[in-house]
């Protein structure tokens, strides 16, 4: 039932607003609304239990194992909600002065410097507003660093076939062509490939390391050398930084521009659908284009910089200062897990995926890189079962929505098919992975002995199996009973 | 260990299944002379109880000021249920609904919302959320783009009078897609954009206009007008609107005689507090007929198996994860959570609560208004109507005043002159429906001492 | 699966304690403990997640309609806890210096007023820990009352028949005998009895008005008058203001003593049992004998009434003073409501009781008091539906959760077979009260054509109807499996 | 209207259901002059925004001391998780479940908090709570005199190292059931109460003795020997413990040879702020043979239908609402939600956690006391073994001492000097886990100035 069906006219949450309407007839009538719009009419407490049982109809890591790769569902402290809820940050209007912001602003400067740290960057701008946006932010500034060079001609961003969507988007939308470089079976780039295509018209490289295959690219050095050496430069995705903080830093890498997504490694909710935070590091060359604000220290005192300062910035990516509320989120949980946790994140998280990936294999699963150490996560490819039983790696993935699990991704990467990308994080305990083996185990004897059980789920859910191409062909966006009686 | 539940047997028994020697061995195909040093600037850990201590002195180091300043974020009353249940697990610590079927909670809502949405705005469509105000400007002007087949320009005619950093961040986005926006200035008497200024900067071939209701001065634009103009010359129009000023004005669906084509702003009026700057959402809403050319998530309602109503993540093929680099906009996380909390906002207030709550932004601003333009040296700027926000002229610098002020814990308005220096000293005032008598007098009290 | 079954041995919540253990080596080995407490280990997020997953097998305020007879559960504002939990109340030592804690004494000072008010007592205590505990006190001073004038042999307490079980159970606590009053079927107290009970011994007499039954009791004054001439007093227990709020007041009808459940009228949260508050209002004669402490103002300050200001009191009912945050909640949720919201409470929750009554009634069951008008509450008897078609009260009872609704409370009053106790409360909206009475009509139905469905109900929650008979007999009251591994 | 969704045309088609002219005609059974006229006390109703307002002023009227006073509440670290979970809706507003199938969540809740304060107290059961510690001490004396069939007395051997409100509340509550509350001193060398205090106040017929580990002045008891020495005498022994002290201190249920039969004290330091005083709640176990005696709540693990385990309200057939005038207490609500708090509270530290937690309050506390006594004229007053609280005379009066920390933000402890004038100047103090050195050593500074 929607929210809307619970309307009656006249309705309302009546301590909710002044008890009167004031009066605006300074405003003439031609400026004004002519009817009411059309939103719900409930109580406040129709209100709050329609969307305390909505809530419940949601899968989440407070209450589900949630494997999904490429997205990092670790726990998120509630220290972090409840810190950065504090009234003193909450009510902080974003144009408050200097003088009165120095609280929160050595937060942020400390977390660029954590960042800058952890990550063997230069400098850090927590502009961005996601992971998408801090990956815009860095291919402009290569854009901008080309161009302050007068190095005009470079006009294509190469970016591996295993690569998010969120970077050959980006470099279209920072108005490059996109190129893309094979994988080669092993999960690591095609060398041979990448020579082929860099050249004068290259702007620069995006990657992942490790790469949305879950594994290590070990060439990375020869990679980045061969980019640099046709005057290209080179960009780390840093969606997923589990498997590595502390172990390796993309700065030493050769990389020159980084985002990091602080709602995945840093542990900032994910709240359905975002907000994220997608801070974006740079090496030394690339310091004047950072996009602003960005904080700086003098002497005692906190200050952003602006346009003043940095003249060359790519400029404003949002209308104040991007995402603070997630940004002191990422900073608590950093401050809480220290140096020594930042490593112990890496090792955990690495050790939980190696693991699961033994389990699978040892429990017949073929794997989609075999021979190799999983980083934070890694892939099962479901084409046997798919061509044997007709059971697809989507109905693997309702199936384990029935037994009490969330899906892993599916069919990314899109070069693997039939596949599940499992990230299980640091944060689960072993009988959560054992549980996921047996519900997969479990699965597939379903699969062999009555596929239509398993292509039939999910059963148990608040809906079955939802018709996306109905949704898709017989557009409904919008209630349309619009008119509230 | 913080966050980690492993047992020392356990790492023992997970390492043998692996077949490794120790952890160290998982990490043995990253070249060895690449592994990191320990950490310098990253200091220890903290337990939350040192934490706790530290973010609340850190928070206490900011005064609790009375806050008359708005200019695209504001202070409103947010009923205590809204975050409450916006910050439930299920909620808070969720993915994007990519599983329909163990997300109908999210789903949902974000249908509700955009139902919400459609309402206030009078528009056809609405998506699941922009990162801000600011992007889903950017991100509309690059959907006009598309849009717009009739035109071959991409040229955009942009008011000064449109949000100073809603225009710059649209440069950073839309720069790369030579594109040019071109600015068009406002009467200096009225402080708005005069159908004839648009006009002038016309030439042949615009693809869109962008118009904000009410502008960043708080003024109301001739938008019928403006509107009707642009359609008759085939150019697609944007509003940029406070939502919350749609609970009164006119929704821009039904500015002119058809409506505005492509309709954003940022969601933080509804529920959202200041919290430094974010999050906040931008929302975007278009007519059917630009539909495809949306960016980000949009959730539609579908049938299952047993035809049962649900929801889904829709029309993906406009996406990055789908179409790559023929998307519609590289976005993939939005601002999810502040659209729920935004949701169950409008759902508590209803349009009769949110008319109540911005006919008193509009009385206390035109209280506040009346009471500071007495004073000696202080004078409205602008002759014309306004909604919930005006601009004063004062007779000493800015930027001292308000300074001055903040040390009367008073944040007094926004500072003008950096982004339109031909106002010479002026702020940009607001006093929304938190704000009371006894504060707007005191106000009114302090900068007569400031600029006596 | 208990928390206990998440647990291995060294897991734990590792921020959420020091870093190291102190020495205590002070203390001499035989003060200190030789086995460690046989707690869960766990980690944060499995606690989240058990509790989390936990909290959604219960029906609530928050999720369900649940017009629990005598218990008003109506909406618990959301801001009033929100508020009560603001630091500033949250860490404030209950000795605290009275100059530092005049905000939270303000409140506590203004609650008392405002329950003197709306219910027409002279004084009022806050100390009480529930409703229990206030008659508790109320009884005492009865008690209290009759020692200092010397008047010793007042042994017995008189209660209806009808009373709440807390009623005699306090009585017997005071050290007082109890005698029953019947209780006519058209709910009244049966007046020539009361008369034939009362004499010398008679100390008092607890009476609720509206009574259990659900009807405002006619006679009151008359009873008053018994009861006075008599030599006893005439205790309210006002469980349950709910239907008279702003509309009559206790005090007006005669009463002497009263307590009020604030967890009920005044809307603070049941918690799944508790904590509640049991605030008691005396007449003037019996204010010397208020429990301690109570709040006073002197001039602008606020401060507490001890021993040495009311040496006749009954003394302390607690460590400090009672549930000071649930007092904080209904002191908000009092403001709120304002004086015309308190009328409007009392008009609404005796709408919806009436409407759910006479729909009741059309629709074909049988009520208890069928002539009279219903307070916040009233009655269906099942008895010809357990005589005819075997079905009971109770399995209605368990039917209606598989409908999505709480239960009534079954089987109290006592007085009347098979009964439902209904109050639907002024905060629900008519769609609850007809779809509650849809789903009665239903299964209804469905005892004619199936009376086994009906008894073997419920079949959609966590469990099926649980065994009591074994729960009581083989007696498992805590985890055994103590032993962490 | 506030909290009520009723339209007008609802009402209408409502009273037409009843057939009532007008809501007024439901209230006809009342006499006329008996109608209350408008309330005069209670002030016109406020919106949240207004409450708001006034409620963060009246905690802002609260300064943020720092605290060294315990006496039975104490400033512990809880995660942040506890209290987000605990005031989930369906936990927070649910009734005591009645209803077993659809109050699982409760029910388990219950049960596992009884199995961690069996675990913690190592005695065989526990209840779902008594209101606090307090009132818990006084049902454990109810319990033991119907408990002891082998004593006739109903004298009850109380020292007075017992917390003194806990003492005057077990007054108030037994006084009319003619049992008497014998004190016992104690030694004033030591500041606790020797075996021979206690047999010489013995007689011949004792129901049960009180002790309190550690002591109201944080001292350690002999409760080996006096347990024995009770025992041997038919006397049940009552134990009042802090149970975070029990992460370190030896369990009630093996004091002496057979451990106490009774357990009690108050829950508030496993997981319920200070808050102001409550709520807090009084946990209270007792021995298999005393289960019958049990006052309030009790959950019971059973099986359902399909042999499902699932938890029930159990030997209801003590409580009030079945056997009335002869039921084991009057209690009926309880303090479930601190229940709730409490157990994620210990679930989430566990032992470890508690006791680290409490080896940390009494290290902080020794070196509080260290610093304090090293003052001139400060002193110890006693000669033992304490545990995480303790007494220290002051050459001056305790009570001026106390104000003038206070004036410094400092909560310095206890006075004694009202409840136990035999000491002279003499204050409380404790120094949790929250205390930083700094904290401690501004107190001895503050302290050595206001004593110079
Ligand atoms: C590898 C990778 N790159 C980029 C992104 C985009 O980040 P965001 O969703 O925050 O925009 C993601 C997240 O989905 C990702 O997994
Ligand atoms: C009529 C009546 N009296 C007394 C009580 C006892 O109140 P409490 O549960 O707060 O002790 C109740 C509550 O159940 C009640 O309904």
């Amino acid at each position: 039932m929607l929210i809307f069906e619970h309307s009656k006219t006249g309705r309302n949450g009546a301590p909710q607003s002044p008890k009167q309407k004031a009066n605006v007839d300074d405003i003439p009538a031609s400026f004004l609304r002519k009817d009411r719009a059309a939103l719900p009419e409930v109580s406040e407490m129709q209100a709050v239990r329609h969307y305390t049982q909505l809530s419940q109809k949601n899968f989440s890591i407070d209450t589900h194992f949630y494997p999904l790769g490429s997205c990092t569902m670790k726990y998120n402290p509630r220290a972090c909600n409840t810190l950065a809820m504090l009234p003193g940050f909450l009510s902080r209007h974003p144009m408050a002065p200097e003088a009165q912001s120095q609280g929160f602003l050595a937060c942020m400067y400390e977390l660029q410097s954590m960042l800058s740290d952890v990550t063997g960057m230069a400098a850090f701008s927590l502009a961005p507003m996601a992971g998408a946006q801090g990956e815009f932010a860095g291919v402009a500034m290569i854009e901008a660093y080309h161009k302050s060079r007068g190095d005009d001609g470079r006009k294509e961003i190469l970016v591996p076939s295993a690569a998010h969507g969120t970077n050959p988007a980006t470099a279209t939308m920072c108005g490059f062509s996109v190129r893309e470089i094979p994988t080669l079976d092993n999960g690591d780039v095609d060398l041979e490939a990448l020579k082929v295509a860099v050249g004068p018209e290259t702007a620069g490289l995006m990657l992942t390391n490790p790469s949305t295959l879950g594994v290590f690219e070990r060439q990375i050095e020869t990679i980045a050398k061969v980019v640099h050496e046709a005057g290209g430069l080179l960009y780390y995705d840093g969606a997923n930084l589990n498997a590595i903080l502390g172990k390796i830093r993309p700065g030493d890498m050769g990389f020159d521009v980084i985002h990091s997504n602080l709602h995945k490694t840093f542990s900032t909710p994910h709240g359905g659908g975002g907000p994220g935070a997608g801070a974006v590091g740079v090496a030394e060359r690339l310091k004047p284009f950072l996009p602003l604000p960005v904080v700086t220290k003098e002497g005692e005192n906190y200050r952003w910089l602006t346009e003043k300062d940095l003249p060359q910035s790519i400029g404003r990516l949002s209308a104040f200062m991007g995402n603070a509320g997630v940004l002191l989120r990422a900073y608590i949980y950093m401050r809480m897990l220290g140096r020594e946790g930042m490593v112990r994140v890496a090792e955990f998280a690495t050790l939980n995926a190696n693991y699961m990936m033994a389990e699978a294999k040892r429990r017949g699963f073929e794997l989609a890189i075999p021979d190799r150490r999983a980083s934070h996560e890694f892939i099962i490819t479901l084409k046997n079962e798919a061509r044997d039983l007709h059971v697809t790696a989507m109905d693997f993935a309702k199936r384990l929505l029935d037994l009490g699990y969330h899906a892993p991704t599916t069919y990314f990467p899109l070069l693997v098919p039939e596949c599940l990308l499992i990230e299980p994080t640091e944060t689960e305990a072993k009988e959560a992975l054992d549980g996921f083996m047996d519900a997969m185990q479990q699965i597939r004897e379903e699969a062999e002995a009555d596929p239509d059980l398993v292509k039939g789920a999910p059963y148990t859910l608040p809906v079955k199996r939802l018709d996306e191409v109905r949704a898709a062909r017989q557009l409904d966006l919008a209630w349309k009973g619009n008119e509230v009686e | 260990m913080p966050f980690i539940p492993h047992t020392e047997q356990e790492i023992a028994e997970m390492l043998q299944a692996i077949g490794a020697d120790d952890i160290s061995a998982l990490f043995e195909e990253i070249p060895s002379h690449l592994l990191a040093n320990e950490l310098t600037g990253v200091p220890e850990g903290m337990t939350e109880m040192e934490i706790s201590r530290l973010m609340h002195a850190r928070a206490a180091q900011h005064p609790q000021s009375v806050c008359f300043l708005g200019a695209g974020a504001y202070e409103h009353h947010i009923p205590a249920a809204v975050w409450e249940i916006t910050t439930r697990g299920e909620y808070y610590s969720a993915y994007t609904p990519y599983q329909a079927e163990a997300s109908q909670g999210t789903l949902q809502l974000v249908y509700e919302f955009q139902s919400m949405m459609t309402a206030l705005t009078g528009m056809d469509v609405s998506n699941a959320s922009m990162y801000d105000g600011a992007t889903a400007l950017a991100e509309a002007v690059l959907m006009a783009v598309r849009g717009n087949r009739k035109s071959k320009s991409r040229k955009i005619l942009m008011p000064t009078t449109v949000h100073p950093t809603y225009r710059k961040t649209t440069r950073t986005i839309v720069q790369g897609q030579h594109i040019e926006l071109c600015e068009v200035d406002y009467d200096p008497a009225t402080g708005v954009t005069s159908l004839e200024a648009f006009k002038e900067k016309a030439g042949d071939d615009i693809t869109a206009i962008v118009i904000q209701q009410p502008n960043f001065f708080g003024n109301l634009e001739a938008v019928d007008e403006i509107t009707d103009w642009a359609h008759e010359n085939n150019i697609l129009v944007i509003a940029v609107a406070n939502p919350l000023s749609l609970a009164i004005l006119e929704a821009p669906g039904n500015w002119g005689s058809a409506g505005v084509d492509i309709a954003c702003g940022d969601g933080q009026p509804l529920g959202a507090p200041m919290s430094a700057g974010g999050p906040y959402y931008g929302y975007l809403c278009c007519t059917q007929t630009l539909v495809r050319q949306m960016p980000g998530r949009i959730v539609g309602r579908t049938l299952d198996q047993d035809d049962k109503e649900g929801f889904v993540l829709t029309l993906q093929a406009r996406e990055q994860h789908i179409r790559r680099s023929k998307a519609t906009s590289n976005i993939c996380t939005n601002q999810g959570l502040v659209v729920t909390a935004s949701t169950i906002h409008m759902s508590i207030l209803g349009a009769s609560g949110l008319e109540k709550a911005a006919a008193a932004c509009h009385a206390n601003t035109m209280a506040l208004v009346k009471q500071l333009s007495q004073i000696e040296g202080v004078d409205c700027a602008f002759e014309s109507n306004y909604f919930h926000e005006a601009v004063l002229k004062i007779n000493k610098p800015a930027v001292e005043v308000l300074v001055a002020l903040a040390e009367k814990n008073i944040l007094g308005g926004y500072d003008l002159s950096e982004a339109y220096p031909e106002l010479g000293s002026a702020i940009l005032v607001c006093a929304t429906e938190m704000r009371t008598d006894e504060e707007i007098s005191a106000y009114a009290n302090a900068l007569a001492e400031v600029c006596a």
